[in-house]
């Protein structure tokens, strides 16, 4: 565990803040899907709180990118959307960030740099490998004096994909600015990650790509800031890409109707000892940067806010049916 | 005759193949231990064991490729993709070796194996997940493709598929796997080569293939309301095509329309309209009409999203027009 | 004008596109050091350096995805695919996400980047090597598909697909690339959703795409011979088809025959031939004739595989046909 | 260099012929190419002898599988395939092993084992990775005692392909015994194999798989033959996989057509130095195994069989039309 001492308190408590928004945002968007208010696959980020807000807090949204899959709510609130916009999506309503073309699957955010959300497992691997590759085009053009940095997420079932090896590849060789971060959740769907992989860490992957590969504790916040952060600041400036198998843990089934009967309660159980929201939450309250009473406060604060989204999205109207037939094609 | 669902049809018939014939073997991704993704192949993990029900990887090009090999020496997988949606990403194993190996060697191997999975628009998944690529594996010589609308047919021609000494895609739907049909108790086959008559009548053929079947059905029962007796055409093998039992209908009928919940443009449903049209041309009272998706991706919204697809009304609407009756 | 080769067009048209622009980029195997593997993009990397003419790994879908992500925060790459045969391991890129990342974001994002490469049957090359794939593109919503015929055609065509907004696949062939034809030394641009009347007629329209257009050039000479006037459609786009030139033409000639090099089933060309059915179904004095190449895989002996194509033969055949010549 | 003691002089002298025969054969169909007897694609295979035969005479070819590219005529003449059917396959005429369908690189002699002949690159990865999942499967079953090896080889271009990726991590998880063999000669057409890669041995790559990799000198045909009976016999008994990256040179262009300027002389005339041949033919009359005039004898003997295989093809037939409709479906 890093010491909290070198971060002052603003930044810790926001810390926080986004990681209850999106524990509370997914647990209404599981309530809701209950209700058939929201449909289809739907793939909630219960418990990988940390990776999001640890990676994407060492970010500059305004030159670096977002890259994710399906499993997206988080990262995408993670970015700054607003969760209005991720609700309505969620119902399928014209105020939806994808103006209910997408929904769970597919968050956009393109002012904030979050660019989706993609629902075949592995392909946003090139997909981000060519985002980045513009930051290092520009560079290498002599536009910018360093490069905005890509982080391309995807799970322990996804690594296995030709996808992974074709991009890490060309990020190599090509120097892209690329941070592929697995999101090392311990299952792809109900198959555990050992069942599909001679190696347990990834990491060691890196090396035959000539990158360098890092493993991560993923259920600590800082600890992750900390890792990306020296990452980040490498890449940005010499388009060296990394490999990092960050471990971390999903508490919901894979989707809404999987009942994730393939692992044990005290798997889960030993899992949620070590919340990223709790953990943070223990150690400031030890470093009296917060107190019980002002984290209850704050959890009011986004169930409200939640609930808002809901709301909003409640009262939203359906898009016109000739939507349909608009956001194909570009001018 | 029993009643059981589409997944219970299928089921059983893998379980009956994997009994028969030890060469047999399933893989797919969550094929075993979680027993399908739509439960297709509950209880053959135990059954049958890891060594011939197998879990993969998320690979599909590594374990497409590894079941093209294994068939080309005597194996004969069954390959179940989660989704078609998937099958883009090992369309070349398909298109360029399984259907090509047996050319490409003058005959010296064969490729005996079943690919399988949900093909076609299901419910609020968006553009990427609801898409229907019959037409991909129709296009392809080398291949045989098959697609099932009732358990009947789906026992008997996936059977058929796994006897089969060619690689035959074999076209399923999410939405089909908890509907109910009669399967007799005996064991049967099912020719894969074969339209099925599913309905018939005199005034009108409608043709189309795989879960549009039923609302084909839905959309000829609101016909004869109407005074009209519609033929319904379960086309079910998209290559080879049964040109022949097309034609005899249309003959008696002159008027056809082709109902295919694909994009239109190069679609199976507007190569049969072509087909119809050309060869009955002198018998035709009024043009092939074809009631296809609309030529948009997939919106995740469901309003939007059965806009999108054929309809009932749309289908009664291009009957009436090929019988003048709007 | 100019008369220079079909590869020096294509060429000219990504110079001065990438001179025009800097977000223009090429990337592909053997595009740079070694000129391309047709040389179609000789001499860029010397202008254009290597950071903008990219020879790329033997990871078509690595790089294609890595286009498809370039060009959503506005790069405009061109990717060459060494020939659309490798076409299929990239797909999902092309289907999944170029076609549909705009959708997927409400519109936020845009995907301009162009695929080309040769399509379609070569020479001597056997089945994996000499396909076409048009009709998986032209299926596509999110796509535009081009496929050109002549230098002029290309250059004026490529220019503007480089300048497009959205992914545009164009199809080449490598049977054409040393074929010559006049090209303006001023600037134009080519709309890529247009037919072209290659040739004017009265009695019968020959429509088709892509490289068959200069065999059905030829057999309208030779018709001509018969004295019988054929109209040449061009298709140029795929997706969007420019159905009121097709139609214009077939209810002034009443008659039309479909050329396409694909495999018949679910083709671009049985699209047509359906289209024109139905559309023009009153001004039809026969069935619409569809040339397409044998429904078999390509062999690599030489006669067989000219056998299997069309030829300007088979098309005179069609035509008389149709005008009751036979 | 190993020691030709242990080896008896029939054998060597079986091994330089083999070689022998597929440079001559090579040399010929190249000549037949400049002729226009033979069309398309064309890839010689001249420098690489000592890989094929190095490797598929570690094979037991009554249950042992070779799998290969379209660089494949010295691998179809050394699992022994007539030379009469490849040059008549080239010829495209009807007594090819392929009926004229195939070409150049499509040679299939499925007797033998030879199971071809892929002109996708990277394709032959998962399918040679499938025939070694059958040996596994019939021994898992309980059918044999040990297992069938696959050799399954592609080029170090090809190394960068999605299929090698998802091959060797299925082939690590189910203990597929096939050993994949990089026939690293240095260029996937005009690129250098640096140039697309930043690892320069691709035997660091298994570890990424959790399987074994070995670098091996390809030019010298019994350090070959060594190095792949030791994993052949390994791989025989425990379905382990291997993967070797086989360092070797392509005399010729990549294809007919390819005038190889991206090369120096210099490089050529050094890899020629080594050439398998050349080498073992010196070693073994060092160690009295060969004269001059045996060699010569053995030379001429050759040119003979080729020259006759070409007049086989010359006279055989053109497959007759209707047999374009034939060899698609299997009854
Ligand atoms: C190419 C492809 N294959 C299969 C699927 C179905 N699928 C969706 S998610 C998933 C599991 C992915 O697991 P992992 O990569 O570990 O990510 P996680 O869900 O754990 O975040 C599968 C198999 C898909 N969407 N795309
Ligand atoms: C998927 C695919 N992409 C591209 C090609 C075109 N191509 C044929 S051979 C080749 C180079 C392969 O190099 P390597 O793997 O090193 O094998 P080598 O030719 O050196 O034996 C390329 C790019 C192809 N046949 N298939
Ligand atoms: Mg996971
Ligand atoms: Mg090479």
């Amino acid at each position: 565990m890093s010491s909290l001492k070198k971060y002052d308190k603003e930044f810790l408590t926001g810390l926080l803040y986004d990681m209850l928004m999106i524990r509370r945002f997914e647990e209404k968007a599981g309530q809701m899907y209950g209700l058939k208010k929201i449909g289809g696959f739907c793939h909630l980020y219960n418990g990988q709180e940390g990776v999001a807000l640890g990676t994407i807090r060492a970010l500059d949204l305004k030159r670096d990118y977002v890259l994710t899959s399906y499993r997206d709510h988080g990262h995408a609130l993670a970015c700054g959307m607003d969760p209005n916009a991720v609700m309505a999506e969620l119902y399928g309503k014209i105020t939806g960030c994808s103006r209910g073309k997408g929904g769970s699957m597919h968050m956009f955010d393109a002012e904030n740099h979050m660019l989706g959300g993609n629902g075949i497992v592995g392909a946003q691997i090139p997909i981000a490998t060519g985002v980045a590759f513009k930051s290092a085009y520009e560079y290498k053009l002599g536009k910018t004096k360093d490069m905005g940095v890509t982080l391309c997420y995807f799970g322990d079932g996804a690594i296995h994909q030709g996808a992974f090896h074709e991009s890490l590849n060309l990020a190599a060789i090509w120097k892209i600015p690329v941070i592929y971060i697995v999101e090392n959740n311990q299952f792809g769907m109900g198959t555990a990650v050992k069942r599909v992989s001679a190696v347990e860490d990834f990491a060691v992957k890196a090396e035959g790509y000539g990158i360098e590969g890092r493993t991560v504790d993923g259920m600590n916040v800082l600890t992750v800031l900390e890792a990306m952060k020296e990452m980040v600041e490498e890449s940005r400036k010499t388009g060296k890409a990394f490999l990092v198998d960050l471990k971390t843990y999903r508490y919901k089934g894979h989707s809404m109707s999987d009942p994730a009967k393939y692992r044990t309660k005290e798997e889960l159980e030993n899992y949620k000892q070590q919340d990223p929201i709790v953990q943070l939450k223990t150690d400031m309250i030890g470093a009296k940067f917060l107190t019980e009473d002002e984290f209850k406060k704050m959890d009011d604060e986004i169930k409200k806010r939640v609930a808002k989204s809901v709301e909003f999205a409640e009262e939203s109207p359906e898009p016109p049916l000739h939507t349909m037939y608009e956001d194909i094609y570009a001018e | 005759m029993a009643l059981i669902t589409f997944r219970e049809a299928l089921n059983q018939a893998m379980d009956e193949e994997m009994a028969r014939d030890e060469n047999v073997f399933l893989l797919g991704e969550e094929v075993a231990e979680y027993n399908g993704a739509y439960k297709v192949s509950k209880g053959l993990l135990d059954k049958y064991g890891p060594h011939r029900v197998i879990d993969t990887p998320i690979a599909e090009l590594g374990f497409t490729g590894l079941a093209v090999g294994a068939a080309s020496v005597g194996l004969r997988p069954i390959v179940e993709w989660m989704t078609f949606n998937f099958g883009l990403l090992p369309l070349d194993q398909i298109i360029n070796n399984a259907a090509k190996l047996r050319h490409m060697s003058g005959g010296q191997l064969s490729v005996p194996m079943v690919i399988r999975g949900p093909n076609g628009p299901a419910e609020f998944l968006s553009s990427q997940h609801s898409q229907s690529f019959a037409s991909y594996f129709a296009h392809v010589p080398g291949l045989k493709v098959v697609a099932v609308s009732t358990p009947y047919d789906g026992k008997g021609l996936l059977k058929s598929a796994i006897r089969d000494n060619n690689p035959v895609v074999f076209l399923e739907a999410e939405m089909m796997y908890g509907m109910q049909g009669e399967v007799p108790e005996e064991e049967y086959l099912l020719p894969l080569d074969k339209a099925d008559v599913k309905r018939e009548g005199s005034d009108v053929t409608l043709i189309t293939f795989g879960k549009p079947v039923h609302m084909v059905l839905e959309a000829a029962a609101k016909l004869e309301a109407l005074g009209v007796q519609a033929e319904v055409i379960d086309l079910i093998s998209l290559r080879p095509i049964d040109e022949e039992t097309l034609y005899k209908s249309v003959r008696k009928t002159n008027r056809a329309v082709v109902v295919d919940e694909a994009w239109p443009i190069a679609s199976v449903g507007s190569h049969v309209a072509y087909l119809i049209s050309k060869n009955c041309f002198d018998d035709l009272d009024a043009q092939v009409e074809f009631v296809s998706s609309e030529d948009v991706p997939m919106p995740y919204n469901h309003t939007l999203e059965l806009a999108v697809q054929p309809t009932v009304e749309k289908i009664v609407n291009a009957a009436k027009k090929v019988l003048y009756l709007d």
